[in-house]
Order: structure tokens, then sequence, then C-alpha cells
């Protein structure tokens, strides 16, 4: 009876589940009992016809006091043991565990696998292994919480805390912070993705080695990984930013008629506050401010890339996708927005699977509701969404960057139809 | 616990002056073992740190000055002595003797104030205090070498003796109230009850920092 | 004065003898403090506070004349904090 | 007996009321304070219910949401259900019952009745949102709440958890202020109350003719006065990290966020008995009376009370379970919190033995006595769960503890207040309540308290966390239908309310001196007592119980 407990995803969790069933029993048990007798006593001795009936003056007896304080005293002791026991059994983590590094920050969970790579909101881990997550929290407290696991363990700045256990189904379970953390921590949530060991290392390796790279090299990869091969092109085309080619050294006006060359300094402050120094005839407000997002050494690769661009070697068009013939007018909706998702580079900004990325996740965006960084509230209705693609600027969530550039005059009325239609799906 | 302003065994309506006598000391009690549990979390806070950060509390220790403390020890089990005899003295009902002996316990309070005055002004010269202050330049707790576990000596160091000033002066106030009592001849050989449980609260004040100047000061 | 019921009353000469006796304990754990006994430290320290707090409130306080309801409440909030301190140690240094 | 004088008409003046050191008239007074209250807090659940009703925003903002469950928790904590029963019908009761004229320390116990409304003040400065309406108010004001270091309302939970609490921008400084100051308040009260019940008892009121409801104020005053202070220090040391930067709780500067939670919860746990033990006395004391039985196993029950009360203090960290505690410490404080389980238990066992072979009578307060029999069924039972190391890492910090939660404090606590409302209501106001009216009150309470929270015990076995602004949209069926039963028990309450308020003051049914025929010392003076309580002093012979005829020996 009562059985609600989510699916037993990981080796503890039918012996806990046990337990808690087996209290479930004693307690609906006890509960019937006690209080079946107290009905049936009210009924059958209720003053019948208003008048008091000659009552028995029972004080009390001993030996049913010593029967049910050593009875409860019992069914306590047999239930705490084993709750002490799974407890040690939770708590136990062997060597050959592998190891996942969780940082709880206000409001994001973040993941950094044994070889470097990192994950954020959502965590993978191979079926039948033992994982270890060895937590931090760079703020305040969080909880980590798995139920289909039966994990949970608090982050404490300061410290290091830890939960493991053995994931026996491959799946995709909900993440929790159940450790009140301050205004989003109800979205401090995340997925986790259990899959085979195939599956695991093929994903897990996809990320190359990084220090098999030069500095060049790893600032392309930086130019595709974070987006700004969405504004600034290769070749020289203006697309929504300036092109990269030949930026190093290349003369630079801003809007205020100031003049210089462009320098390592300049094109690093362009990326950390873009806004202090908009070239002329270009928008503002359209880039997002990468401080804090980038280290220095990444800020020097892209440095090293741009430096490469000097127009001495061929620009291979790969960074933008090619476009494919595909006649759009032919899709469905659906089919449609989800072609513009792909290949309007919407997909760089905005995730799928409800991690936050620059701006908010597509993921059960329709009808979702919030707060502008005006202050005022929105509901992400078609309108809203159309007003978004066509001028971003006017309406930027609180807590994201405004650094969406306008669509205007770059998507019709059917292409946004079929983009609020494929949102629609995303649920 | 101040039920009484009559003159004389003041008239409780609902209770006998023997009652109302041991009512009143017990009550005093209770909110003792209260003040007692106040400053025990203290207590539990500063052991377990002192457990963790063991070789940097008795460093941090050597800032305070033992003499002063061992100053205010002597000051105050001083007036816990002046304070019994006030007690006695209102058990004979020699009100003079009672008022004499406040004067005397007032006085030693405000000499442990005066002491705890220099300290913390020392302490604040040298900057050895938590949170910051721009005008103060010799900031030793931002120097390297004054780390957190430091800032957490300092932190109870403060939280305590200022709690405990804190209940210095508010038993200065009681003694001062039972003096004027007393200037009014209110105690007699059958009614005391103010300057016993009056005494009772400036004797937990000593008994706490009988266990504050060890901790603090000597062991750290 | 036992006739009226009210408090105990204790010799002056009590009094100040117990006076003494905590300004020579004073005196004893500031000589000691120089020595370095290690973890006893503490433990010595907490011993003659120990003492002395027992001295003031036994007769400064009048704790010994005392009935049993006052020594309830003086040992059970001492219980409690003890129970504090111990929970406290149970947990951080073994985690 | 209503031309005579009582304590509700020899002085009528506000002056008189607000003066009084009669403990009857500032049992009243707490009444009506914190019935006020109630009422904030209700609707700041209310309000919550409903923006939880369906899934994603609907009503509020997430940090409108924060403050209302902060403000939930906070005021129905400190400033209703601690006072709740002790301040009222104690304060009433425990002089009358033990047949004294008034408490041990009458003006001290006005002062408690200040210092609360001090810290009640507090809160609600607390509560101000002054940044969102600094738009509308004059500058000087906003600049004078400013500076008073008034921002929003407090966002952290009733618990005020290190570090958040340390580092969020809302007003927490006085909200952890007043909590202070109102536990001053309960420290003075369960002060007055122990000397009170020591030194104060009718000739012949031995403790074993106490009444349960007396032994159960006695415990909860000792918690009381003994749990408080830990409490008022780490709020304190809250207080002084954020004024001065003292690093006591901070990681920043080597503080243990850990050692917050210990302070807190070695005084919050014990603070459920004191809500919920004198809610057992008045159950004690409602179920002879109307089956006509002795209460089974007085002595058992009094024991047990004492044991609640004692274990109480020795079960804090199984709050804490996850939170990073030892495990030495999980498995001494999961052990330990199982002895609170065994005196609970015996309590209920003895409650339903008292109707065997009785007389019984469903008045109203013996339907919330019997419906508190079962809701405390429910939340002892599923303590258990909780009290469990491996299950409770499960459960923690979900839907689950809500629930129990609730069962207990309000299913024990304000179910036990309510009853004991109704059953004293002939002896506070001299009036009758309209009994049909009580017991459709009684429906409503019943039903609408189960359905608001059996869909959360479910809600946390499928995983729901709480403090969730927003959920997975597969919880929402259940959310649904505990908005629904949040409403039915809020008009429940508001019913059962305003049909004793509605007695009071326009009913015309005289109260008898002793309605029940109740053999408890307060039935024993007339309806309302008098200012001095009795005519004369009485003596007690017997223990409070003897109903029913003689019987050779006990079963």
């Amino acid at each position: 009876m009562f059985r609600y407990l989510p699916e037993q995803a990981s080796e503890i969790a039918p012996k806990i589940d046990w337990i808690n069933n087996l209290i479930t029993d004693l307690s609906v048990f006890f509960t019937v009992a006690i209080v079946g007798v107290m009905i049936f006593f009210a009924i059958y001795y209720r003053k019948k016809d208003g008048v008091d009936h000659e009552t028995p003056q029972i004080k009390g007896s001993h030996t049913l006091e010593w029967i049910w304080t050593v009875l409860p005293t019992l069914v306590c002791i047999y239930i705490a043991y084993y709750g002490v026991i799974y407890y040690q059994e939770l708590r136990y983590v062997p060597d050959d565990a592998m190891v996942v590094n969780v940082v709880g920050q206000k409001w994001n969970w973040s993941f950094k696998y044994e070889n470097g790579k990192e994950t954020s909101n959502v965590v993978y881990v191979p079926v039948n292994r033992r994982v270890k997550f060895l937590m931090e929290s760079k703020d305040v407290l969080h909880s980590f919480f798995i139920p289909a696991m039966r994990v949970k363990r608090d982050l404490v700045p300061g410290m290091y805390t830890y939960v493991s256990f053995t994931p026996v189904m491959t799946g995709e379970y909900h993440v929790f912070c159940t450790e009140y953390c301050g205004q989003d921590h109800y979205d401090m949530t995340a997925k986790l993705k259990v899959v085979s060991q195939a599956e695991y290392d093929e994903w897990v390796n996809y990320k190359e080695d990084l220090s098999a790279f030069t500095p060049v090299e790893l600032g392309k990869k930086l130019y595709t990984g974070k987006g700004c091969n969405a504004c600034h092109s290769l070749n020289g085309k203006k697309i929504i930013g300036p092109s990269f080619l030949k930026a190093y050294g290349r003369e630079v006006e801003l809007e205020s008629g100031e003049k210089f060359k462009s320098d390592e300094n300049y094109i690093k402050n362009s990326i950390l506050a873009p806004n202090s120094q908009i070239v002329k005839g270009y928008p503002k407000n359209q880039m997002p401010a990468f401080e804090g997002q980038l280290d220095d050494t990444q800020i020097g690769n892209i440095i090293a890339f741009i430096k490469s661009l000097d127009g001495s070697q061929a620009i291979e068009e790969e960074v933008l996708p090619e476009k494919s013939d595909v006649d759009v007018t032919k899709l469905t909706p659906v089919e449609r927005g989800k072609y513009i998702y792909q290949n309007k580079l919407c997909v760089t900004c905005h995730s799928l699977d409800g991690s936050k990325v620059i701006g908010p996740s597509f993921k059960g965006i329709y009808g979702r509701e919030g707060e502008l960084q005006d202050g005022t509230k929105y509901v992400v209705d078609d309108e809203y969404i159309k007003s978004s693609i066509l001028k971003p600027m006017s309406q930027v969530v609180k807590g994201y960057p405004a650094a969406m550039p306008p669509y205007e005059g770059q998507l019709n009325d059917d292409d946004i139809a079929g983009v609020i239609e494929y949102m629609k799906t995303l649920k | 616990m101040s039920e009484h302003v009559a003159s004389g065994p003041p008239h409780v309506h609902h209770m006998d002056a023997k009652t109302a006598y041991s009512a009143a000391k017990l009550g005093m009690w209770l909110f003792l073992a209260t003040e007692i549990l106040l400053f025990g979390g203290l207590f539990a806070g500063f052991a377990i740190y002192r457990w963790q950060y063991l070789s940097e509390f008795a460093h941090a220790s050597e800032h305070l000055n033992w003499k002063m403390g061992a100053l205010n020890t002597a000051i105050l089990i001083f007036s816990s002595y002046a304070v019994v005899l006030g007690v006695d003295a209102a058990q004979h009902g020699e009100n003079k003797k009672v008022k004499k002996w406040m004067l005397v316990t007032l006085l030693c309070g405000c000499g442990f104030l005066v002491v705890k005055f220099f300290e913390y002004k020392s302490k604040y010269e040298h900057g050895l205090f938590p949170g910051t202050v721009d005008h103060i330049t010799n900031i030793a707790f931002n120097s390297p070498e004054f780390n957190a576990q430091y800032k957490m000596f300092f932190g109870l160091y403060y939280c305590m003796t200022g709690l405990h000033a804190l209940h210095v002066i508010i038993g200065m106030g009681i003694i001062f109230w039972i003096y004027l009592l007393a200037k009014k001849n209110r105690f007699s050989t059958d009614y005391y009850t103010p300057v016993e449980v009056g005494g009772l609260y400036w004797h937990l004040i000593d008994l706490i920092w009988i266990y504050l100047f060890p901790l603090l000061y000597l062991v750290g | 004065m036992a006739d009226n019921g009210l408090g105990h009353i204790v010799p002056k000469k009590t009094y100040l003898s117990i006076f003494l006796a905590l300004i020579f304990l004073t005196v004893v754990t500031v000589w000691i403090a120089q020595f370095d006994f290690g973890v006893l430290n503490i433990v010595i320290a907490m011993f003659i506070a120990s003492i002395k707090a027992g001295l003031v409130a036994m007769f400064f306080m009048h704790l010994k004349y005392e009935d049993p309801l006052t020594w309830v409440y003086v040992l059970f909030p001492l219980f409690l904090l003890a129970l504090l301190i111990g929970g406290v140690f149970l947990d951080a240094p073994f985690r | 007996m209503a031309e005579g004088k009582n304590y509700l008409n020899h002085e009528t003046t506000i002056w008189s009321w607000l003066t009084t050191v009669d403990h009857k008239r500032i049992g009243l007074m707490y009444l009506f304070t914190i019935s006020c209250f109630f009422i904030a807090g209700g609707v700041a659940a209310i309000l919550m219910r409903l923006e939880l009703a369906k899934a994603g925003g609907d009503l509020v903002a997430p940090d409108v949401y924060n403050v209302l469950f902060t403000l939930h928790g906070a005021i129905m904590i400190f400033l209703f259900i601690v006072p709740g029963i002790p301040a009222t019908l104690g304060n009433f009761l425990i002089p009358l019952m033990i047949g004294a004229k008034d408490v041990a320390f009458p003006k001290l116990n006005l002062l408690s009745y200040y210092i609360y409304l001090v810290g009640a003040i507090m809160a609600l400065l607390a509560i101000i949102p002054v940044d969102w309406i600094s738009a509308w108010l004059p500058e000087f004001l906003t600049n004078f709440l400013t500076w008073l270091g008034l921002s929003g309302p407090a966002d952290t939970g009733w618990t005020f958890y290190a570090p958040y609490s340390l580092e969020t921008g809302s007003s927490v400084i006085w909200m952890t202020g007043a909590a202070f100051v109102l536990g001053f308040s309960s420290i003075l009260t369960g002060l007055n109350f122990i000397v009170t019940i020591h030194k104060l008892r009718a000739p012949g009121m031995s403790w074993d003719r106490l009444p349960v409801f007396i032994w159960a104020s006695y415990a909860t005053a000792v918690i009381q006065t003994l749990a408080t202070p830990i409490v008022g220090i780490s709020l304190l040391l809250l207080i002084m990290e954020r004024v001065f930067g003292v690093g006591i709780f901070n990681p920043d500067l080597g503080g243990d966020p850990v050692l917050y939670q210990h302070f807190f919860w070695f005084y919050s746990h014990p603070v459920v008995y004191i809500m919920v033990l004198p809610a057992f006395g008045v159950v004690g004391e409602i179920i002879p009376v109307f089956s006509r039985k002795p209460l089974f196993g007085y002595k058992a029950i009094c024991y047990a009370t004492l044991a609640i009360a004692v274990f109480g203090f020795i079960v804090w960290a199984h709050h804490m379970f996850t939170s990073g505690l030892s495990n030495a410490s999980a498995f001494y404080f999961s052990l330990a919190t199982f002895t609170v389980a065994v005196p609970t238990a015996v309590k209920v066992f003895n409650w339903v033995s008292t109707m065997y072979k009785g007389s019984i009578s469903f008045d109203t307060p013996m339907l919330y006595a019997m419906g508190f029999v079962f809701l405390f069924m429910v939340a002892g039972t599923t303590g258990i769960y909780l009290a469990t190391l491996a299950v409770d890492v499960f459960y923690h910090d979900t839907y689950f503890v809500v629930a129990h939660f609730h069962y207990t404090i309000q299913g024990g606590a304000v179910i036990g207040l309510i009853a004991g409302l109704h059953f004293w209501f002939p002896k506070i106001t001299g009036k009758m309540y309209n009994e049909v009216a009580g017991k459709i009150g009684w429906v409503l309470v019943f039903f609408g308290f189960n359905l608001t929270f059996l869909p959360q015990f479910v809600l946390g076995m499928n995983g729901m966390p709480r403090r969730y602004y927003d959920y997975p949209p597969e919880f929402e069926w259940l959310h649904t239908l505990s908005t629904i039963g949040a409403l039915i028990n809020g008009i429940g309450y508001s019913f059962a309310l305003l049909n004793m308020l509605y007695a009071f003051i326009w009913g015309k049914k005289i109260a008898p001196r002793n309605p029940y025929k109740s053999l408890s010392l307060e039935w024993d003076t007339q309806s309302p007592p008098i200012h001095e309580n009795f005519e004369e002093t009485p003596t007690v012979t017997d223990y409070p119980y003897a109903y029913g005829v003689p019987v050779k020996e006990a079963v």
C-alpha cells in the first residue's frame, strides 16, 4: 500500500525502499488499528439517548503500559538498525569509484569529469559503475538530490561533501537543489543521464586533449564554441559585428570619432566589455560581455587566433554552416522552426535541455513567466516570441545579458510562426 | 522579579511572604540558568573553534593583556565579596550597610568597565577588531599572517566579553536599584528579597568571568 | 533569623575566607599558565576555574543551603550545556 | 451568574486591560494578538498555495514567493504557535487549575506580553517591502526605513540558515532580532509558569493530583526556559556577523555554517514540543470528561510528558542528516530520535483506552480531540520515516517533511488549541457557542486539513523538494488538490473562530459554572471566574479524573 517512491535506479534504492515500505505498512497498520479502535469505542460506547450511563472507574493497567512501551521500542530498534546499516552503505565509497566534481553556485550546477571535461546542468554517468560526486559550493548552502538514486547531501561552502551511488538503469533523471539558496532555488535543477559504458566513453572522450593544440587552434575552437561566429565572420563579410579578418592592427574608428590601431588591449577590452568601444557603424548592445566567462588564457588564445587571420591564408568557409538546399516552405511549421533554430544560430545561445548558455533555454519556454530586466512581468506567448526575435533588446529577461542580435529583416512571418510552433513542442 | 514596591515586606495579594521570597529566588535561579545557556552557546562555539584552530588561537590570545584580565578578575571577585556583605547586612536589616556595599559594588563595576574600555581601545588602535574601518591604517586584520582563524578568535573575544560587559552594565543597574531601596530603608530581617536576588545576578557575572579570563587570556 | 523561614545566614568569616581563596586561586591560574602542559593547559585552567565557580555558587550564592529543586535547575542546564558541546564535538571532529 | 462581578467586567476601561496583571486578561490579550498573526500567516499560506496550484509562475514572482514562505514560517512559528497554547490557555488555566490566585510574578507576566509585542512590531517592520514600495513613499520615510536597516522582507526561510542569511539584502537583522526578543518573552513566560506550578499549588494539590494539562504546561515551560537561550545566542551571533563581520558561521572567515544549524536546532527541535506538548495536555483533559472515565494510565501519561521534554533535548541533529554531519553523529542522533517515539506512542494508547467502556458524547471539543488522535498518529508514524537514517536522506527537505511537520504542528498544536478554546470557552467567556456551527467548523477543518497535506506526503515520496516556486509538470495534480484543501481548511478555521467570536460578543446562551460536570478545579469557580479566581482557596482531595463508579481492581 502507498508505494509512491520514484523508480529504483540505483543499487541501494531497493534496500531503502524495503525499509521505507516496511515503515509504511507498520504505520498504516497501527494507525488503522488505533484509530479504528477509537472509532469503535466512540460509536459503541456513545451516549445513545443523550444521558450518561454508568462507567467503571478504570484507572489504568500496568500490564498494558508495559506492553505498549516495550512493543514500540522493539519495532523502533529494528527499524533504526536497518536505517543505520543502509546509511553506511549509502555513504560508503569504494576506491575505484568514478569521481565527478560538482560545483554548486546560485543557481547552477557544473560538473567536471576525470578527464577535465565540463558540463553544466546536465551530468552523464555510465550505468553499473559506482560514482562519487565530490561537491563544493561557491556561495551558500545547496543540496544535491537525485530522487531516483535515493541520494542527497548538502553542499557546504568551505568544505567538500559527496554523494555516491551505483546507477543500475539507463535513463534521464531529475537532479534537484533541496537546500534553499535564494531567488531561483526552484530553478537550480539538472539532468542526470545514465548511459551505457560505451556511450559514456564515447561521450566523455569526445572532447580532444586541449594541450595538443596551438593557441591559434584553441582560439578557433572558442570562436565557434562561444558563438563568436554568429556575428563575426572570418572572410571580411559584415554580419552583425566586424569581421575578424585582418582585425588585428586595423585602424579603428569609434563612435566618438576617436581613432587608433587595434591591438591586444583593445581586443581584450572588446571581449570583456564590448559596449565601451563600439566601432563606428555597428550597433550597440549586441555583444554579451564575456567578463567572468573567459579566463586570460582563453582570451590570449582568441587574440592569437585573430592575429593569425592576417589574410595570408585562405579562409576556409567552414565556420558558418553551408546553406543547404532545403526548401523551408515545404516543411511543416515545426520542422521549419527546428531548421531555423539550427541554421540561424539560435542553437549557440539557447539550449534545448534546460541549461543556461547565454540566453534562456527553449525547454518548456512557451507559456513561461518571469520578469524582465526593467522589472515588468512577461508571459511567453506568440506576441512575445515574435518581438523577442525581431527586437530582442526591447525585452531582455532578468539575469541574462543583452546579447541577442535582432533578426528584423532576416526572418519572415512564416519563419517566426515556425519557430513558435517548434518552441511549443519543447516541453 | 520586581514585585515589591511597598515598604516592609510588601503586600503581595496572591501569596504569603515566605512563598514570595522562595518564588523570587527560584525565579532568579531559573533566569540564571538561561543566562548560563546563553553564554553556553558562545562557550560551545569557542570550544569547537579552539579545537579546530589550536595554534592560531594560542597565538591570537597572546595579543590580549593578561595583566588587565587578571586585574578585572580581582575587581569582580572583590565586588562579589562586597555583594555578599551587602546581603548579610540586609539579612540583619542594616540598610546603611547595604547602601555602603552596593556603592562599593557599583564602583567595582565601573572599575571593571574602565579597564575593559582601555583594553578595547588598545585593540582598536592596533586594528584588532572584526570588520573594516578605513581610517585605521594599521589594520593587522588584513595583514597576510592575520588569517581567518585569528579573526575568529577576536570575533569570539568581542562577542563573549561584549555580552559579558553588557551584563555588567545591567547588573550595575540592578545594584543601583537596590541601593535606592536601601536608601528608603526598605529592607528588614523579614524582607530582603531584592538584595538576595539581585546579588545572585551579580555573582553570575562574576562566575562567567571566572571562566572567560583563563579561557581567553591565559590558554587561548 | 531562621524563624522567619527566609534565607540562611552565613558567618561573615566564611565569606572572607572564600574571598581570599578566590584571589589565591586566581594567582594560581596565572602562575600555572606560564608552564606548558600541552593539551592539559586547558584542562588545568578549567579545573581551577570550576573550583572557583563552585566556591562562588556554593557560598556566595548560598547554593549549599538551597533545596533540591534549585539544585535540579542548576544541574540540568549544565547537563544541557554539556550535551550541546558534546553534540558539536560528536560532529565536527569526525567529519 | 452573569450579574455578578467577574474578571471581564470588574473594570472595563481599555487602560485597565493594558495595565492588567490578571493572568486571565493577559491570556485573552495574547489570544487576541496571536489570532491576528494566525490570520496573517494563514494569508501568506493561502497565497503560496494559490501560486503552487498550477505549474509555472502564475501569481507572484519567485522572490515574492520566497518572502511568502519565510513570512508564513516565521509568523506561524515565532508569533503564533510558540506562544500559542502556553501564553493563552496556559496563562488562563494554570492558576485556575492549581487553585492559585494568579501566576507567581504577575507583573513579569505583563512584561512578557509587552516584550512579545515589541518583538511582533520588529517582525512587522521586517515585513515592510521597502524596496518595492519606495516609489510611493515620501522620501524622508524611505530614507528613515533604509537608515533603520530595512530593505525588503526576509527571504531566508524561517530557519535563517547561514551563510545565505548573512548575505541576502533583506531585513534579516530585524527578523532575527524579532525572534530574539520573542524568545526573551517566551523565556520569561516559561520561568513564571515553572515557579507558579512549584510554589502556588492549593493545599492538597500534590504532584499526583495535578491535571495533565499542568504537567504538559510544566514540561513546556522547562523547554521554553532552557532551550530558548541557545537560539537567542545563535540569532545574536548572526546579527553580530551581519553588523560587525565577526565570522562565527561565515565560511569565508573560517566559520562553520553547520555549527549554526546545531545551535539553531538545539532550540528548534525542542520548540516543537513547546508547541505540541500543551496540545497533548488539552486532549488529556477533554477525553476523560466526554468519556466519563478516568484518564487511563494517568501516571504513565505524566511521565511520558516529562520524558518527551527531556528526550526532546537530545535529538536535535536529526534535522541535519544530510548537512555534512559526521557519521558518528548521524548514528547517535538517529537512535536517540527513536526514544521520542515511545512515550508519544504510550500517550496515544492511553487516550484511546480511556474511551473504553465510557459514556461518550460527541461535543465539538471531543470531535477535535478524536481528530487530533488520528492526525497525531499520522504525524507520529511519518516521524518514524524521518528518524530512520537511510530513509531520511531521501525525504529530507522534501514535501514529505512539510506534510509531517504540518501534521504535527497544525494537526497537533493548532487543532489542540482550537479544541481547548472550544472546551474552555464557557469558562473564559461565560457564554456557550453554537454547537452545530462548531461541528460544521470541525468538519471543514478536519477534511480541509487532510486534503491539504495528504497529497503532500505523496509529493514528498515522489521527490518534490520544498521551497520550490515551480515544479515539474508531473507533480501538478497533487499540488492542485493540496491547494483546494488549503482553501477549505482556511474556510474551516475562519468558521470556527467566527463562531466563537460571535458567541463571545453576541451570544445569548449563558454558560453554567460547570457545563460538562468536570472534576477539574477550574470548573469549581463561576464562569467567567471572578478577578481573584476563587471565593476562597480550594482544598484538593483527589486527582481530577475520578469519573465513574469505583471498581475493585484495575483491568
